[in-house]
């Protein structure tokens, strides 16, 4: 039995009982005992995966193993890990689990929300844990949909729409990206699904990686929030409730980057070297784009989901570096990002759960009202312009220095104008907190607000934690990434 | 006498029908029309046989199921006919768009 | 040397310590922890520096030691971010300087802060910075001078917003971060560009080491029709002059004058704002060798920045602005003589060996400037120079200090920082006459504005108090005290026998003429602001001040740079470009997106009659469709 | 002669016994007996399934080619009568309405009569039988949609479609009859040798019989009747009509496209292409504004069928499995909505989607139901409509259709469109005075629950289609 399995059956576990479940009480204990468990799994995965890799197992991918499934169509349930795996796998849990204690208060429709979340999160997990084209494909879009249902019914401003944006978009970069997955395998002509024996064989006519290759990185970059189709994310984000924003933002979002690297990347070498520069201009944008317009956005959601959008487009950019440094930057800034981002929405959350306005020009003083909630909300404010010590600083100067190891001229330059986002990203942060946490409380509503229940302080205290842990010991991390991306980078050296 | 005139007359009813069936406004009309058309076929089929294929008894035999068919059709064409006729009191095709768009 | 290690660890673990258990313990309680740490680690960095200096030299310097590195980050084969500690002379000296004053700072905060709200925040943050400062002068590669880099900058947004109840303290508070941070993102880039070339970022190997065949050979290379080394040297320029607040990077500064007074004292006159310095001394050796052009720049930016803040300084009536602009001149004295060094032996280091020289001494004398406005200003609760003077008769001790760091500060002997600024000048001479001069004469302004502020504090006119001013309390005296007497000392410290550009021992002389006419040109410009200041009333400078008043007005001021600089933030970065672009999002982008689901929508409608519920008319389109499928084919085949 | 080829037509045999006995029944059966009619044509039913649900005999024809035989056709068979079953067993709650449960019997002969007709249809080795088949299927169909005769739709419905069907099929017998004149025979295995490309006569004749069958499957531009049609037929015999006999129709119309039209596989690839791209894209256009759910029904079952045809147009045995597999998903996904519609129909006469708002407060259990179907037809994993799309687009790029499955693809976001939209009514919009909570007879209860297992088990067990790809290699 793989550990890996666990990873889909405990949530599959948790939506049985949830659906057997009877009051609100039995719910809450499914979802800890169950995101805990994932936790935990992940450590325990993490362990096993060090260990072997210390014992000298150099293969690719590890805890590999093939279930049969759709034999007829070559299409299998195989199962692998590699560092970028794990690193992902723990974020989710970690997120996963954090977001459960978000939602702690959630009032209406339980059981519901919940049920949808772990599709959401059972999706998630098994993206990670697949190789099989066919089924990451379909894991990835398990996790798209439920989004609908959770922002349109839980969310809050115009739900509606924001929801029925986000799906179509999402769902039309999957449409395309079908037509990719189906593009590889047939041009291929392999006789498996599994992304292992295709980049083996690596027999892509180049013409047709031509036509697939942006397909195939459109599709999971649409996900990424690539310029100019992210504009699902800010509205999305800014009507999904607390524990949602924090599972899209933090890992959904990161399900783009890591599909671009290893599935259109890794599969299709030649095209990626040809029409790199494309996306690496569309990318840059993004990061730059997306860290001005955060400047000027009064609504705390939007402000950190345009921040996404700079930060996702920094992930991408930094795989179509294509050396070994950049990619490990890449891997850690989705890490890093998906816990600050998610740390970010749930203080946000939490904070607008007590005042019910996210407008930073109504917000003020709240460091007197609510000391725990604002500090934490300055420290991920810094984390997020990315200080030392914190996780941020880690991935992006990996990023950065891989970037300019780039012996194009061209490279070079974009990565300096990208690393101008820095300055930007600090600007509003330090708005941002200067307006609504620091000074005088201007509105004496506020003042007889409480400060963060027990629930919320740990699912706060446990990201913080895992940031400022990636922040200041990143090496064991960085070396179980940098390992793993080396074949893939080896994959895109063209001869 | 060569088998074109057998399929001149027969593509002159065909075109009769479906002229009859698309602007005749009694759906008995229209019912008559359709006939028209299916009768064209039949002839077809008798007449090929007849004259291309004389040795066999292919085109006779699928004229006469065909002609027992379109009756039962007819038949129960004519009874829903006469079912709408009770509903909108009129034999006008126009009468029933009530479902539309 | 592995105690070492120490220094940096106590003040982190106590800045961990405080700042998640601080508001648990009494403000008393968690001040003496502070205190205590700090003191333990001012003994520590003392007896390093004790060790080091008494250690022999090997062939003629001090060797490079390093007691401790690991590799924190692996970036690539070659490169990998280190943290560690590397002693070398002007580290070590440094480390003296920053848990010195620190250790000054912390005690006297003791009795400057009581009672404040958040004072176990204070030490919590104080600790922060301390640790930072340390860790930034001990880095072995130039990574950690930027992680470390950040680390102060943050710490000083923390304590210049420590009333983050204040608009203006907030106001300072993000200016500085955001301004340093700009200057950073140079930094950053010329590490990149170094790292890039040099493919390392320890600086052992950077100066003479391993890489060095990598830069000569990058020496060639060139971007722009600039040299690539000059570019990156260039670049940390930028980042140096941003937190030395160099023009015209300098408007944080005096803003950062809202935080609490010893703050000031240490981070903003003492240690962090030299670090600019420091880190220009850090890579001497390759500006040296490889972009002298950029040492010209450095030394033309120093003399400037050092001419201009004099004179902003000879108006201004907050005396802890008159302060901050002091330090900022002061600090344009150090660029300036690392500018003009022009070699690395004896007689073109000259430059270098002062400007260390320099900030030492400026380092203690500042500080205690500052905390001796700090005290009158716990006196008088203001910091506006009308609301003082005559206090002399009522805080002696307070008067005699702050007249010696005056004293120094204006280059008279045998105050330390006579000795450093004479070997500025003389250096600056040797560069050329013209620097020479100049220098002089921002020397006398400087002696000019300094007696102004102790006039104006300590004589003049008394203002009427609503309760009479008295002197601190030990705890805010006893610093006071021990930072004059090394004020007093400090310049016969044999400094050259300690750092020089090439390590080895150069024996300070003073060349009489040069050390002749400072003392002159300070003597002067001194008897001038006693004129000027001392009586209860002053018609001479309020004459000037209408008769040019154009110029007083500018200056006083700060001839507009921060109006600039509002406009260029608010008018173009937000107006033009953020609000643009945030439009063009939600209305191009997005707007894109709506059309395509309604051009949809609309057509979905437009086509609604096709579907007319008549059957002749489905008849219609079902022969249709035939006819038109049937010419197709015809058209294909 | 020999009777042993009777034994080929199992399924048929069997069948018309089952009817024999519904019909005697009906006849002789008392007041009493006739309380329990449902069951026994349940019964009788699922036990014709369960004889039949094996293929026994290998390949053959009998009756000199008239009739057919593969495995294949078995699978296919038992999957309608499958669904006829669970129709029935939703039909069950209109029959017993006053208005209607006097022909209890009427109703099930007449849909088994279709069933048999369509059975012959799939079973033909001649264009005769085929012919036959389809009136079969066809004639009874007009007077189940006009069941309801005193009520204005149905009947209407009822007219508009005996008129436009025996249009079509006065039409595709016109064709065939020049694909005599051109061939001299209509026997499935002699045609291809005959066929010569650029004969317009044959063209032609091609041309009437795919509108002829493109009538059946309700392909665009010969859909327009599908709306009404089902708007205003009972609920039951729509949902029949939506899934039992358009599967039917395009199974018959693969077979044949390979089996007699082979020779101008390029005219006929060309032609489906087309028509695939207009009918998902029209029938998706249409859809989006639909504000009753049956006729919205409609609309999306059109689509269906442009995606179900991707599945010919390959003509491929790939081609087949993946066909006969998405008829048999979008059937259960299908009938469960018609389920619910059927029984909200029944109880409160509501068909309207605004109708539907709130629906979840009230009916849970309903809504979490339908919204599986829904996300199953829009194709979203885990649920069975997902593999069923990926493995037709997969046949059609197989066959290098790579910019038509692009089209494809690309349409799907509409029609995921308003598949949400009925998600967003049931759960998300206000309602002031919603459905009340349903209470569901053990019938539909069972049904619905098949359909669900369908739904959730049919991507996920793979065995399914492995077993059909088997046979589909019988070809």
């Amino acid at each position: 039995m793989n550990i890996l399995l666990f990873f889909v059956i405990i949530p599959i576990l948790m939506i049985f009982f949830l659906w057997i479940s009877k009051n609100r009480n039995q719910i809450r204990g499914i979802m800890v005992a169950g995101s805990s468990l994932l936790l935990i799994l992940a450590g325990i995965l993490t362990y096993l995966y060090l260990t072997q890799r210390a014992a000298g197992d150099t293969a690719e991918m590890l805890f590999r193993s093939d279930y049969s499934w759709y034999s007829s169509l070559n299409i299998k349930l195989s199962l692998g890990v590699d560092g970028i795996s794990v690193a992902m796998l723990i974020l989710s849990s970690i997120i996963v689990f954090t977001g459960t204690f978000a939602s702690w208060q959630l009032e209406n429709q339980t059981k519901e929300f919940f049920l949808w979340f772990c599709l959401l999160s059972l999706g998630v997990f098994g993206f990670f844990i697949t190789i099989d084209l066919f089924t990451m494909f379909m894991f990835y879009e398990i996790a798209l949909i439920p989004m609908y249902l959770l922002i349109g019914v839980w969310g809050s401003g115009k739900k509606e729409y924001a929801a029925m944006k986000l799906t179509l978009m999402l769902m039309g970069a999957s449409a395309i990206l079908i037509a990719g997955i189906l593009g590889i395998y047939f041009a291929s002509g392999a006789t498996s699904m599994n992304i292992l024996e295709i980049a083996k064989a690596g027999n892509i006519p180049h013409d047709a990686q031509l036509i697939f290759f942006p397909m195939t990185f459109l599709g999971f970059g649409v996900l990424g929030a690539l310029f100019p189709f992210h504009t699902w994310s800010p509205d999305g984000h800014a009507s999904a409730p607390t524990a949602v924003s924090m599972l899209h933002a933090g890992v959904l979002m990161k399900l783009g980057g890591y599909g671009c690297f290893r599935v259109a990347m890794y599969l299709m070498p030649q095209a990626a070297n040809e029409l790199g520069w494309i996306f690496l201009i569309l990318t840059s944008i993004s990061v730059i784009y997306g860290a001005f317009s955060a400047i000027v956005q009064t609504d705390l959601k939007y402000i950190n989901a345009y921040s996404s959008v700079s930060h996702c487009g920094l992930v991408l950019f930094a795989i179509l570096m294509m050396n070994q440094t950049a990619a490990t930057g890449a891997v850690l800034q989705m890490l890093s990002h998906g816990l600050m981002t998610a740390l970010f929405f749930a203080l946000i959350g939490m904070i607008y759960g007590r005042t019910h306005t996210r407008d930073i020009r109504e917000l003020s003083g709240l460091m007197k009202i609510m000391p725990f909630l604002s500090v934490c909300y300055v420290i991920a404010g810094l984390a997020n312009l990315g200080l030392p010590g914190f996780s941020g600083f880690v991935a992006e100067m990996t990023i950065f220095v891989g970037s300019f190891q780039h012996t194009d001229i061209f490279h070079r330059v974009i990565t300096i104008i990208a690393t101008t986002s820095i300055v930007i990203t600090a600007v509003y942060i330090l708005r941002l907190i200067g307006r609504s946490f620091y000074g005088e409380v201007k509105n004496p509503e506020h003042l007889k607000l409480t400060d963060a229940t027990w629930d919320e302080r740990l699912s706060a205290i446990v990201l913080i934690i895992a940031i400022v842990a990636l922040g200041v010991a990143p090496l064991w991390m960085n070396n179980m990434i940098g390992d793993s991306v080396l074949p893939i980078v080896k994959a895109l050296v063209i001869k | 006498m060569g088998v074109e005139l057998y399929l001149v007359i027969s593509t002159i009813m065909l075109c009769a029908g479906i002229y009859g069936f698309l602007i005749r406004k009694n759906t008995l009309a229209m019912l008559i029309s359709v006939e028209l058309i299916l009768n064209a076929a039949d002839i077809n089929f008798a007449v090929f046989n007849k004259f291309l294929f004389p040795n066999q008894l292919e085109g006779h035999f699928f004229t006469l199921f065909a002609i027992g068919i379109v009756a039962a059709e007819t038949a129960i064409a004519i009874a829903i006919i006469i079912n709408i006729y009770r509903n909108v009191q009129s034999l006008d095709v126009d009468k029933i768009d009530k479902m539309k768009h | 040397m592995e105690y070492t290690i120490l220094i940096l660890l106590l003040p982190a673990i106590m800045f961990i310590f405080l700042g998640l258990a601080g508001h648990k313990l009494k403000p008393k309680i968690a001040g003496i922890f502070g205190t205590i740490s700090l003191g333990i680690v001012t003994l520590l960095s003392l007896i390093t520096a004790w060790e080091y200096f008494t250690s022999p030299r090997v062939n003629g310097v001090f060797e490079k030691i390093i007691p401790f590195n690991i590799e924190w980050l692996r970036l690539g084969e070659f490169l990998h971010i280190d943290i560690g500690i590397l002693l070398d002379p002007i580290s070590v000296m440094m480390l003296v300087v920053i848990s010195l004053v620190s250790f000054m700072v912390h005690l006297y905060s003791m009795g400057y802060m009581h009672g404040e709200k958040g004072f176990q925040r204070y030490y919590a943050f104080l600790s922060l910075f301390t640790f930072s400062m340390l860790g930034l002068v001990v880095a072995t590669n130039i990574f950690q001078t930027y992680i470390f880099w950040e680390l102060v900058g943050v710490s000083s947004y923390l304590l210049i917003g420590f009333y983050y109840t204040k608009p203006s303290a907030i106001a300072a508070s993000k200016k500085a971060f955001i301004v340093t941070r700009f200057a950073d993102l140079g930094f950053l880039i010329g590490i990149l560009v170094l790292s890039f070339y040099g493919q390392t970022f320890g600086f052992i190997d950077l100066m003479g080491g391993n890489s060095d065949l990598a830069l000569q050979g990058a020496a060639q290379k060139s971007f722009l029709g600039i040299g690539v080394l000059s570019w990156a040297l260039g670049l940390m320029f930028i980042g140096a002059a941003g937190k030395s607040a160099m023009f015209p990077l300098h408007i944080w500064l005096p803003d950062a004058m809202e935080g609490p007074t010893p703050v000031s004292a240490l981070i903003h006159a003492a240690t962090m704002v030299v670090a600019g310095v420091y880190l220009v001394a850090r890579m001497f050796p390759l500006y040296i060798v490889y972009a002298p052009g950029v040492l010209e720049i450095i030394a033309c930016v120093g003399a400037f920045t050092a001419l201009f803040a004099a004179i902003i300084a000879c108006v201004q009536t907050d005396i802890k602005r008159v302060l901050a602009f002091s330090t900022i001149s002061q600090i344009g004295f150090m660029m300036v003589a690392l500018g003009v060094s022009t070699s690395m032996d004896a007689h073109g280091g000259l430059g270098y060996m002062a400007s260390m020289f320099h900030l030492f001494t400026h380092a203690m004398f500042k500080a205690l400037l500052f905390l001796g406005a700090g005290s009158i200003i716990h006196a008088v609760h203001s910091n506006e120079m009308k609301d003082m003077g005559g206090l002399r008769k009522h805080m002696p001790i307070t008067h005699i200090t702050f007249l010696i760091a005056c004293l120094a500060i204006a280059g008279i002997p045998p105050f330390s920082g006579f000795f450093s600024k004479d070997e500025i000048l003389a250096a600056a001479f040797k560069f050329s006459p013209m620097m020479g001069w100049v220098m002089t004469v921002i020397a006398g302004i400087t002696a000019f504005y300094m007696f102004r502020l102790y006039y104006n504090i300590f004589w003049a006119k008394e203002a009427k108090h609503e309760h009479k001013p008295h002197e601190s309390g030990f705890s805010m005296t006893i610093p006071l005290m021990v930072l004059a007497l090394i004020t007093c000392v400090a310049g016969f410290i044999p400094f050259g026998h300690f750092i020089t550009a090439n390590g080895l021992v150069y024996d300070i002389h003073l060349e009489t003429s040069v050390a002749l006419l400072s003392v002159g040109v300070a003597i002067i410009s001194i008897l001038i602001a006693t004129i000027f200041y001392r009586k209860e009333t002053q018609p001479i400078p309020e004459m000037l001040a209408s008769k040019f008043r154009f110029i007083h007005k500018s200056a006083y001021k700060r001839f507009y740079i921060d109006e600039v600089y509002q406009f260029i933030t608010h008018k173009v970065i937000f107006a033009c470009i953020s609000t643009p672009i945030a439009w063009f999002d939600r209305h191009i982008v997005d707007g894109f997106m709506n059309l395509m689901a309604t051009a949809t929508q609309k057509l979905s409608y437009l086509i609604r009659n096709f579907q007319s519920g008549r059957v002749q008319q489905y008849a219609y389109v079902f022969l249709l469709g035939i006819v038109v499928i049937v010419g197709l084919i015809l058209l294909i085949l | 002669m020999d009777y042993s080829q009777f034994l080929y037509m199992k399924e048929e045999v069997s069948l018309i016994v089952v009817m024999a006995i519904l019909f005697l029944y009906d006849l002789i059966a008392s007041e009493k007996a006739r309380k329990y009619f449902s069951v026994v044509a349940c019964v009788l039913l699922g036990a014709h399934i369960i004889y039949n649900l094996i293929p026994t005999s290998t390949p053959g024809s009998a009756f000199g080619g008239m009739y057919y035989y593969t495995p294949m056709m078995t699978i296919i068979k038992s999957i309608l009568t499958f669904g006829t079953l669970i129709v029935f067993m939703q039909a069950d709650l209109w029959l017993k309405r006053e208005d209607t449960k006097f022909k209890q019997g009427e109703f099930y002969f007449l849909i088994l009569s279709t069933l048999l007709g369509m059975f012959f249809m799939i079973a033909s080795g001649h264009f005769l039988m085929f012919f036959l088949g389809l009136e079969m299927a066809s004639i009874p169909m007009s007077t189940l949609i006009a069941f309801d005769k005193y009520r204005h739709n149905s009947a209407e419905a009822g007219a508009k479609y005996i008129l436009t069907a025996m249009f079509s099929s006065a039409l595709l017998l016109f064709g065939l009859s020049f694909l005599y004149g051109a061939c001299g025979t209509l026997y499935f295995e002699d045609i291809p040798a005959l066929l010569t490309s650029g004969n317009y006569m044959q063209l032609a004749a091609f041309v009437f019989f795919i509108a002829g069958i493109g009538f059946k499957i309700s392909i665009v531009p010969f859909h327009l009747w599908t709306a009404d049609v089902y708007q205003g037929a009972p609920t039951p015999v729509t949902s029949y009509l939506s899934v039992i006999s358009k599967g039917s129709a395009v199974f018959v119309l693969l077979t044949i496209l390979m089996k007699v039209f082979a020779p101008m596989v390029t005219e006929w690839q060309n032609i489906i292409y087309g028509l695939i791209v207009i009918t998902i894209t029209i029938g998706n256009l249409f859809a989006l504004r639909q504000k009753n759910m049956k006729r919205f029904l409609a609309f999306s079952s059109i689509s269906q069928a442009g995606y179900i045809l991707l599945g010919v147009i390959g003509g491929t045995a790939i081609g087949m499995a993946s066909l006969v597999y998405y008829v048999l998903v979008y059937m259960v996904a299908n009938l469960a909505i018609f389920g619910v519609i059927s029984i909200i129909e029944q109880r409160t006469e509501k068909v309207s989607m605004d109708d539907y708002n709130g629906l979840y407060k009230t009916n849970p259990k309903l809504t979490f139901l339908t919204t599986l179907a829904l996300f199953s037809l829009a194709g979203i994993p885990p649920f069975a409509g997902f593999f069923s799309k990926f493995f037709v687009f997969m046949a059609a790029f197989k066959s290098g259709f790579i910019v038509l499955v692009v089209i494809a693809l690309l349409n799907t976001i509409i029609s995921l469109y308003y598949y949400l939209l009925v998600v967003k009514a049931m759960y998300i919009n206000k309602n002031d005075n919603p459905i009340e909570p349903i209470k569901t007879d053990c019938y539909t209860k069972i049904s619905l629950t098949i359909c669900l297992i369908g739904i959730i088990g049919l991507g996920i067990a793979s065995i399914v289609y492995e077993t059909i790809t088997a046979f589909s290699y019988g070809m």
